[in-house]
């Protein structure tokens, strides 16, 4: 959805930069990750799906106040892809041609941008699936909380990273990012569960076997 | 009062690419119409604006007389369905029944309408026991026809197909052909169809529109297309082969009359034979 | 955003001198003009600069010969939540001062500060700085011409293969979404219909947004075994033909960086009173 | 020693799919080979066993007579290059140059020597004007030049297409036809297909293998297999046009001696008035 892209300038250029540090050191294992995968190696395959949650995240969605927003999607790839690399990888890739090409999330913080959609929201998505889906043993209600979660702290992050920039008051900005995206993280839930729903029962064999998902 | 007309209608793509130049085309009601060229010369375009998803840039065009404009298009679209190539594009639904029903459901009819169309549409395209399948799993063929019966649900008095035959083997073509000949005498329904398949065409039309570079370039019955032979290989198709045959043999002096259909081109030989024997 | 790439693509096979120049110019100039506006402190001095910066681009848009609406589109594309940043700015303090006065008092204890006006300008004049050169670069400049462009500068080969394979799929997958759109028109849909329920709307999206997933999945497993079969391993890459920068590259970035370099330290120093 | 021989080749994919059963199949040095059948006959399935993408499940391929292992797939892969049905499957790279580039990088050859080879593919496959193109921007023919460019810049000695036709209007056709039979008699290269387009193999098979439910049910010279009117409607194939008018007319009486492709029927039909007149 709308107001996750730090745009150039907000984040100071030395802050930017170890957002970046961190950033590539994600990316590195997340390229690991598609190259050791024991089946059989993935960065060909993850290569064409971001093109496909690049098309994703064009789709429209409808708001009930009547804007439209988008997905991000990185919950969706790290529960399908059974790794919340799989969101690193994806999302890096999304990000750049987003930035390069469109101005959509600057150059200087994409590294910032990096690890808030795609770090935290494939660690947070997925383990927090994984975890609930332990528990109530239903991939449903546990993909649309991981889809949410992930979301919510995603847009925390991005609050807490410019207000150590100085450029947004912390309050402020928890209060109402934090609020506008609990309420659209329910649209990205929804779409999530409903979408990993025609998934398995069209592709169960994609998802991992210990995702306790059965068609 | 034609079912589609359109009045020298012009479509430019963003870039200046010209797609429709000046077409001027006709459906009457309970008619089988083949529009026939090479890849790119536009047929998809037209087909696109038979229900507003495509405007023109300049020229009109009329449904049931009426042109398209935002508070009509609803209805211009439960009236024209259009089926597209890719049948992957147009099926998401989990199972066979609940894809069918989309179209009805956005027509917001009653529960009761829903199941009745879909059940009706499902026998008519003949894949009643498809049903509960999960659309990903079927055969391009299978798929074929349930994007075709999700628009049959619909119940539209035109229905457009972009090249229908795309795809599928000989088999699949066969039964095509039969559906489409038994949508117009069963049902009285007008059909539209794209193909660069010419053989198919004597079978399954009434009406023949040759498309090239945006423009109708000859309309007219299967005879009366199918003898400009120049003309069609100027357009890059082909005659199909029984006629083109029998034309050569005229042409080196047999006296044989000319056919278009296997059945026809039969008999035409055994009376050229008879004749002569 | 399918549009919006299919319209930045359109500008890109333009003509012109600035089309023509090497990508490998374009980028670095782009690049390195982004990082210095945001190396410029929060402080006045980013007006001077960010005016010369803007002169800059406004110039090379000039020689681009892309109407300036384009550019106007191209900015309401990115600005809704920069701007919403910058909006709220004026009526927030930020560490970056110590005293605040009030220019005007609204209700509910709300004040908008000169200092906080100030503050949202900087922003304002740098945020808008870097996304012009943004489009600029992307406005000028083909997708695959910056990709070998980006090869050439040093991107690892690994990221330039990945890379090179989502530009490509992105147009695949962007052509796929246009035509689910109309065949979803075809049978009376529109995400926007407020005849239609709104759960109901959400949950057709989520499909056509599953079946996207699976059929982008699908593809990447039927590419992954057609390059198999053109011998892909570990070392593949994407072919870069060897190119040396031509006089009029070298002549654009000598010609353009010192501006992108002296004006930041010129004026800070002069706002130091070094100069 | 053949280029390529399966021996009782069977495939069992997941879930008990049967997709290869028994299958015999040989490809001697310079043939033109077509494999008919319908959708899901094992076409596909067969292909790719050729290089090494599928593993039998029981029985045997031979490559220059000898099993594929993990240490000479990629020779084999060299040696026979497959072309699959959709171009955007295999045109990966943003550029067409990087694209066909794409081969001869992975064979380790040097700068120039990729360059003279993709010059040298884009030459024969007829498309040096597109090599800085995009693939989106090219036509469904022009994508699938590109892909068969992307195969022989590898210069394999055996070329396998998967339904080289699909998706093309005559004029592509047309052109894909003398393509193949070019590569067979000027490269003296070894041409396998798929194609359920019946009426072409005439033009361009020196040998026909016929499949149905992943057997090899007949296999032949054109005349050998296009007389087997009854098997291949039992495969759901048919007959192409000219062999099976012919063939009525001689069921009927008419002393008319057997033909396939066009001028064959033309001279017999001629010879058979010409006796009679």
């Amino acid at each position: 959805m709308i107001g996750l892209h730090i745009p150039d300038s907000f984040i100071p250029l030395l802050q930017a930069a170890v957002y970046w540090v961190i950033a590539l050191v994600f990316i590195a294992l997340s390229l690991r990750w598609a190259r050791a995968e024991m089946r059989e190696e993935k960065v060909p395959l993850v290569a064409v799906l971001a093109a496909g949650i690049f098309a994703i995240q064009a789709v429209n969605v409808p708001i009930p106040w009547g804007t439209s927003g988008h997905m991000v999607g990185a919950a969706l790839a790290a529960i399908v892809l059974g790794s919340p690399f799989a969101a690193v990888f994806v999302l890096t890739l999304v990000l750049i041609v987003q930035g390069v090409l469109f101005g959509d999330g600057g150059i200087t913080v994409m590294g910032a941008n990096i690890i808030n959609m795609g770090v935290i929201g494939g660690f947070v998505g997925f383990y927090s699936y994984k975890g609930l889906n332990r528990a109530i043993r239903n991939p449903y209600p546990a993909a649309f909380v991981a889809a949410w979660l992930s979301l919510f702290v995603s847009a925390l992050a991005c609050a807490v990273e410019m207000a150590i920039a100085g450029t947004f008051p912390l309050g402020l900005g928890l209060f109402s990012m934090g609020l506008y995206h609990a309420v659209i993280g329910v649209i990205e839930g929804a779409i999530t569960t409903v979408a990993l729903y025609l998934i398995v029962t069209a592709r169960p064999d994609i998802l991992p076997k210990e995702s306790g998902v059965t068609a | 009062m034609h079912l589609i007309e359109t009045r020298d209608l012009c479509h430019v793509y963003p870039g200046n690419v010209r797609g429709l130049d000046r077409v001027n085309f006709i459906a009457p009601r309970n008619a089988r119409i083949a529009v026939i060229g090479a890849n790119g010369a536009g047929k998809s375009t037209l087909f696109k604006h038979f229900n507003g998803i495509l405007q023109p840039t300049s020229g009109t065009i009329l449904i049931r007389g009426e042109p398209i404009t935002r508070e009509n298009v609803k209805e211009v679209r439960k009236f024209v369905g259009v089926v597209f190539q890719n049948p992957d594009d147009q099926i998401f639904s989990p199972t066979v029944e609940q894809d069918v029903a989309f179209g009805p459901m956005n027509l917001g009819l009653d529960g009761e309408t829903v199941r009745h169309r879909v059940e009706e549409a499902l026998r008519v395209v003949g894949i009643t026991h498809l049903r509960n399948r999960v659309p990903h799993h079927l055969s391009g063929g299978e798929k074929k026809r349930v994007a075709i019966a999700g628009i049959i649900a619909m119940e539209p008095q035109v229905l457009v197909l972009d090249e229908p035959t795309a795809g599928l083997d000989p088999a699949g073509v066969r039964d095509l052909v039969d559906f489409v000949n038994s949508l117009a005498r069963r049902f009285g329904m007008t059909v539209i169809y794209s193909t660069h398949d010419v053989s198919l065409v004597p079978e399954m039309a009434d009406i023949v529109y040759v498309m090239d570079k945006g423009r109708i370039v000859a309309s007219g019955t299967c005879r009366e297309v199918f003898v400009q032979h120049e003309m069609l290989a100027s357009v890059r198709l082909e005659v199909p082969v029984i006629p083109r045959l029998i034309g050569a043999l005229r042409q080196e002096g047999v006296g044989i009359s000319m056919a278009y259909t296997f059945d026809e081109a039969k008999n035409a030989f055994l009376e050229a034979f008879g004749r002569r024997g | 955003m399918i549009e919006e790439l299919f319209f930045i693509e359109k500008q890109a096979y333009r003509k012109s001198p600035v089309h023509d120049i090497d990508a490998r110019a374009k980028i670095i100039l782009c690049f390195a003009a982004i990082v210095a506006m945001v190396a410029v402190p929060y402080s006045p001095v980013v007006f001077p600069v960010g005016l010369v910066f803007f002169l800059l681009f406004a110039i090379l848009w000039a020689l681009s010969r892309l109407s300036p609406l384009v550019y106007g589109k191209r900015v309401l594309m990115v600005v809704p939540f920069g701007f919403f940043l910058i909006l709220v700015q004026i009526f927030v303090q930020n560490p970056y001062y110590t005293v605040y006065t009030s220019i005007a008092d609204l209700p509910f204890g709300i004040h908008v500060y000169r200092e906080s006006v100030e503050f949202a300008s900087i922003l304002f004049v740098k945020f808008l700085v870097s996304i012009s050169f943004i489009i600029l670069l992307s406005s000028t400049t083909r997708v695959q011409d910056l990709l070998e462009g980006a090869g050439r500068l040093g991107l690892p080969a690994e990221f330039s293969l990945v890379l090179g394979m989502m530009v490509r799929y992105i147009f695949v997958f962007g052509y796929i979404t246009r035509k689910v759109g109309e065949s979803l028109a075809a049978r009376c849909f529109s995400p926007f219909d407020r005849n239609l329920p709104y759960r109901y709307r959400l949950r057709v999206l989520a499909y056509t947004i599953g079946t996207l997933f699976i059929r982008s999945y699908e593809q990447g497993e039927r590419t992954y075994m057609a390059m198999l079969c053109r011998g892909y391993g570990r070392e593949s890459h994407l072919y870069i033909r060897k190119k040396p920068l031509a006089r009029r590259d070298l002549f654009f970035l000598l010609a353009c960086m010192p501006v992108v370099v002296c004006t930041p330290v010129i004026a800070w120093l002069s706002s130091q009173g070094l100069l």
